[in-house]
């Protein structure tokens, strides 16, 4: 599928794109990006997932950011079938206690790059088999790849 | 009565036991917490972070060229293929387009690389099931690509060749003719590979069956390179989404449907064929010209999203860069092969014994600062 | 020509003309035990150079060639410093049987080469049950590596030696099984009797197909017996670490250590003994001069220390269920068979005899 | 026969393999792929382009072609190189101008990367073969490049 068509048929599934927070972007990068609301997330997922004709079976990337207001997650997905890729963005502003759906239960690999993002950004994923820190130590403070985590004595600032 | 009283006397259970952080099977500070009956394997926890870097941290504060010798920390073994994908999203974002000369060196010390990788592993490999003199036979082969290296990049592990805009010098004079010579000379040694570890009926008993991943699994887990592929799932980068001079070279993806232990193996040394294939086809036709294309002594990526993806030796390498238009990025994101095939090995191993984890973690290939990035 | 022997009969005759008997006798004892664990000690760290430098060959190196000439030295040096590493241990080990498990390993060991017949006269202890006792003293060892893994208090020397009794309770049976076989040949256990039976040519000779095939059984479950690659299970360092001695420093690691390749020592003179005639030269050709008897005994023996070597450096190791199914549904059977197959042929006077 | 072809095929497989270790038994006099560290010394020699350490080459007249540009000070990742510089008087023009006091190199700290001498404008610096790096005294590892009492090479900055 191309990239228009991928629109369309996302668009398709979601009648009232404001409520759901979906906006399509192309600009300033090579893939389609799609955002979405934090409670349609797992939604959208399963549906890309399941569907015969979007069909993305391989997450091949799942990347969390500090966008600086907002902490987000960003999907990378191809389809093994179609060979066609996509991007899923998905941000939260809640910064204190930031709480975004699993989509491990549809990719299994999301289980330890989620518990990445976890240890590093801090988000929680609810639904979540084991969300526990994986690199850092259980008792470590703070979440390193945030923009705003200080730690004077380990990092090295240029 | 009296036989519940015997029964209660054998009374089993389940204990742990760490597998690493020093651990001769983990190939580096990878701890596995291990969830044992007997011999019986009930739960494979890995426990990252042990030599954990922060690479990625580190990027944020770099500029673009000193990202590229942070990767060569990464996956060491394929340290070359990581400076090209770091080289290329740059390349990539600056729609900058490098001679034909450095996209064939590139590959061909790509394949080298992979090659080279390779052989570590098939030593590493006997050595796990037991046969320790495989190591240094795939020693021995390794080193002259070494020596290849040394010659022409100066470091035998952590080369740091590529920069943004092409190779940091030209090839040596002696690389060419080095090559050829280790091409023939590697050509008689794979098959003595083979009829040392890959046809003995202990290795075959050993590996065959052991560890099965189905298609669905390997795609679902993110499996990607020779994990992914002797699941039958095709995902050769090299093949999707050639970069480089990979487009203009035939070469067959090496496939296996079984998707054990065995099959991982098989597909390596096929590999061993291919990345052979693919050098001889280069070789000889290294285009004239420059080496490099002059960049801005500070590099400034346009602002927006960049992916690349490239081949490693382990699989897929994903590069996500953010950048907001100055001269640090504002998030870089490896996508590392091991991490994801470090996660299904809990999948894999479950049920099978001790001996069979370490099998089918020689196959996953795993390299911790990979993991650990 | 008998100037070795004389000197220990001057010396029998002396002790005797100058204490009383008893005393005499135990004295003598006593002087054979120091010559034994000198054997002993001697013997060993030379195979484990012999090891070394084995493995070196196969995998492209030199091996160690530093410390004295050719590097001779390198394991008097190695065992000189692991006599003076300090002795450490897990903290809730149990002490007693910790301690223990090392003598047994060594002692039992040091008994199976007491009857080992290294010439006609070199014979230290000559009994009429010779391979009885062989395979009943060499199974004690299991005891010492088990005790040790379990006393250790650690969850690898627990699972290696758990391992080493499952496999030693196995492969003893076809050890026996094998010797079985060619004792149908000879029809006695006392092992200077089995080597003159063998004046009329080798047993591998005698015995021929049935004869080769209990040789490389012999070899196979020997092997697993010294719980040496490629059945390491006991060890497996890639799996378990270290195995069994995982806890053991010092010396006493130094004794399992040396009682491994004393093992493989006497494993590689039983087969040397029972298969290849002992301290009989091939052919008679040196019949006239007895005392190169203890040449070709060790020549035999390390031609076949060599070849465990061989199979040491070129296998994979098995898993554990895998080295089970090999006893159980490979060599047993075969094993049985063969005896029958000896058994008829002995009966039949089908053997070759020169 | 299943069970017989088993074991012959099995036999067969175990004497190949023996068979290849046992021709590099027999060839190990000449095979040997180990180098003999210590004693080849004198004729070890590494590649031209390896790199064991950065030196700055000086010329007869004890002048180093490093004009404290401080390039490769802002190239390097690691704060491997510290430049103290001065203002000096130009013996020929008469006018002030940089010139460098210490040119600093921590080894300790060199990933041996290669940015410095590759972005080097003059060539100032570049690879020493030196590969015995190993000290007693981690202070021995911080070197001064720049010899006592060296200039800079006339010509350099035109």
């Amino acid at each position: 599928m191309t990239n228009e068509e991928l629109q369309r048929k996302i668009e398709s599934w979601y009648p009232d794109p404001e409520a759901s927070g979906l906006v399509f972007s192309e600009e300033e990068s090579q893939f389609l990006n799609v955002s979405i609301s934090p409670k349609d997330l797992y939604d959208l997922m399963s549906k890309l997932k399941a569907d015969d004709d979007t069909y993305f079976d391989y997450l091949f990337c799942l990347t969390g950011v500090d966008w600086g207001e907002e902490l987000g997650v960003v999907y990378h997905l191809e389809s093994t079938q179609h060979r066609h890729q996509l991007v899923v963005k998905v941000s939260t502003p809640d910064r204190e206690h930031p709480v975004l759906a699993t989509v491990s239960s549809i990719w299994k690999t999301a289980e330890f790059h989620e518990r990445e993002v976890f240890d590093f950004f801090g988000i929680n994923f609810t639904d979540h088999p084991n969300m526990k820190r994986l690199f850092l130590t259980d008792e470590w403070e703070g979440y390193p790849l945030r923009k705003d985590y200080e730690d004077e004595i380990n990092m090295i600032l240029k | 009565m009296e036989t519940t009283t015997v029964k209660s006397n054998f009374k089993s259970e389940e204990y742990f036991i760490n597998m690493g952080p020093q651990h001769p099977a983990t190939h580096g500070v990878l701890r596995l917490v291990l969830t044992i009956d007997g011999e019986i394997i009930k739960k494979v926890d890995p426990d990252l972070g042990y030599i954990h870097r922060s690479i990625e941290k580190m990027c944020e504060r770099d500029s673009y060229q000193q990202i590229v010798h942070l990767t060569d920390r990464m996956d060491y073994l394929s340290s070359n293929i990581n400076n090209e994908a770091v080289c290329l999203a740059v390349e990539n974002a600056l729609e900058l387009e490098v001679p034909d000369r450095v996209k064939v060196i590139r590959t061909i010390i790509g394949e080298l690389t992979r090659i080279s990788s390779h052989c570590l592993w098939w030593g590493v490999m006997g050595m796990d099931v037991g046969a320790l003199t495989t190591y240094f036979y795939g020693f021995r082969d390794r080193e002259m690509i070494n020596d290849i290296m040394e010659e022409t990049c100066g470091a035998r592990l952590t080369m740091n060749y590529n920069v943004p805009g092409g190779l940091m010098f030209d090839i040596h004079p002696n690389f060419v003719p080095r090559v050829k010579k280790f091409i023939t000379h590697f050509k008689t040694k794979i098959p003595e590979f083979d009829r040392l570890l890959t046809n003995n009926v202990i290795f075959q008993k050993r590996t065959r069956g052991v560890g099965i991943l189905s298609k669905e699994d390997a795609i679902s887990f993110g499996a990607s390179g020779p994990v992914g592929r002797a699941s039958g799932y095709s995902c050769d980068v090299r093949k999707y989404h050639p970069y480089s001079a990979l487009d203009r070279v035939t070469f067959n993806e090496a496939l296996q449907t079984e998707g054990d232990t065995f099959a991982r193996y098989k597909v390596r040394i096929q590999e061993f064929w291919e990345s052979l294939s693919i050098i001889e086809q280069l070789i000889d036709n290294i285009p004239e010209g420059e080496h490099r294309v002059a960049t801005k002594a500070v590099i400034k990526l346009p602002k927006g999203e960049y992916f690349q993806k490239v081949e490693t030796a382990r699989g897929e390498l994903g590069v996500y860069v953010i950048s907001t238009g100055t001269k640090n990025p504002y998030r870089f994101k490896f996508r590392s092969p091991g991490f994801s095939n470090l996660s299904l090995l809990n999948h894999i191993a479950v049920g099978g014994k001790i001996g069979d984890l370490v099998a089918t973690m020689a196959t996953l290939d795993l390299v911790i600062p990979d993991i650990d990035r | 020509m008998k100037y070795g022997l004389s000197i220990i009969t001057t010396i029998h005759d002396w002790l005797y003309s100058v204490m009383p008997e008893w005393l005499a006798g135990l004295v003598e004892m006593i002087l054979i035990a120091l010559v034994y664990l000198g054997i002993f000690s001697i013997a060993g760290l030379f195979l484990v150079l012999m090891e070394r430098r084995v493995a070196a060959w196969f995998q492209l190196r030199i091996g160690p060639n530093r410390v004295g000439f050719q590097g001779l030295l390198q394991t008097m040096a190695d065992a000189l410093k692991l006599l003076s590493k300090e002795l450490t241990g897990t903290e809730k080990a149990d002490k007693f049987l910790y301690n223990l498990a090392p003598y047994f390993v060594i002692i039992t060991s040091l008994m199976a080469l007491a009857v080992i017949p290294f010439s006609a006269e070199f014979h230290a202890f000559d009994i009429n049950i010779g391979v009885f006792f062989l395979i009943a003293v060499s199974s004690i060892g299991v005891i010492g590596i088990l005790l040790g893994g379990w006393s250790s208090n650690n969850k690898y020397a627990l699972i290696g030696a758990m391992r080493s009794g499952v496999q030693t309770i196995s492969y003893e049976l076809s050890v026996g099984l094998s010797l079985l076989t060619m004792i149908l040949l000879t029809g006695t256990l006392q092992l200077s009797e089995i080597i003159e039976v063998q004046k009329s040519g080798w047993l591998i000779v005698q015995g021929h197909i049935p004869a080769v095939i209990a040789f490389m059984i012999f070899m196979i479950a020997g092997t697993a017996e010294t719980n040496r690659a490629p059945f390491d299970m006991v060890e497996a360092e890639s799996e378990l670490g270290a195995g069994f001695h995982t806890e053991y420093s010092g010396m006493k690691f130094a004794y399992f250590f040396l009682a491994e390749f004393i093992n493989m020592f006497i494993i590689a003179a039983i087969a040397a003994t029972v298969f290849f005639g002992g301290w009989l030269s091939p052919f008679g050709i040196t019949e006239s001069i007895p005392s190169l008897g203890v040449l070709w005994f060790l020549i035999k023996t390390l031609l076949l220390v060599f070849l465990m070597m061989w199979f040491r450096w070129t296998f994979p190791r098995l898993r554990v269920d895998q080295l089970l199914t090999l006893e159980w549904k490979y060599l047993l059977p075969i094993n049985l068979v063969n005896i029958v197959i000896m058994a008829l042929l002995v009966w039949g006077k089908l053997i070759i005899k020169f | 026969m299943g069970y017989f072809s088993n074991i012959y095929n099995g036999i067969k497989t175990l004497l190949t393999g023996m068979s290849v270790t046992g021709k590099y038994f027999l060839h190990s006099r000449k095979g040997a792929i180990t180098q003999q560290y210590p004693d080849n010394r004198d004729t070890l020699k590494m590649f031209d382009r390896f790199r064991g350490e950065v030196i700055m080459p000086h010329d007869e007249n004890n002048e180093h072609r490093c004009t404290g540009c401080q390039k490769c000070e802002i190239a390097c990742p690691n704060g491997t190189i510290e430049i103290i510089w001065d203002r000096g008087i130009d013996e020929v023009t008469g006018r002030k101008k940089k010139k460098i006091d210490q040119f600093i190199y921590h080894l300790s700290m060199c990933t041996m990367c290669g940015l410095c001498i590759d972005v080097c404008p003059t060539d100032a610096i570049e690879w020493g073969q030196n590969f015995e790096n190993s000290v007693y005294d981690r202070t021995a590892l911080t070197r001064v490049l720049n010899l006592p009492g060296s200039k800079l090479q006339p010509g350099v900055e035109d």
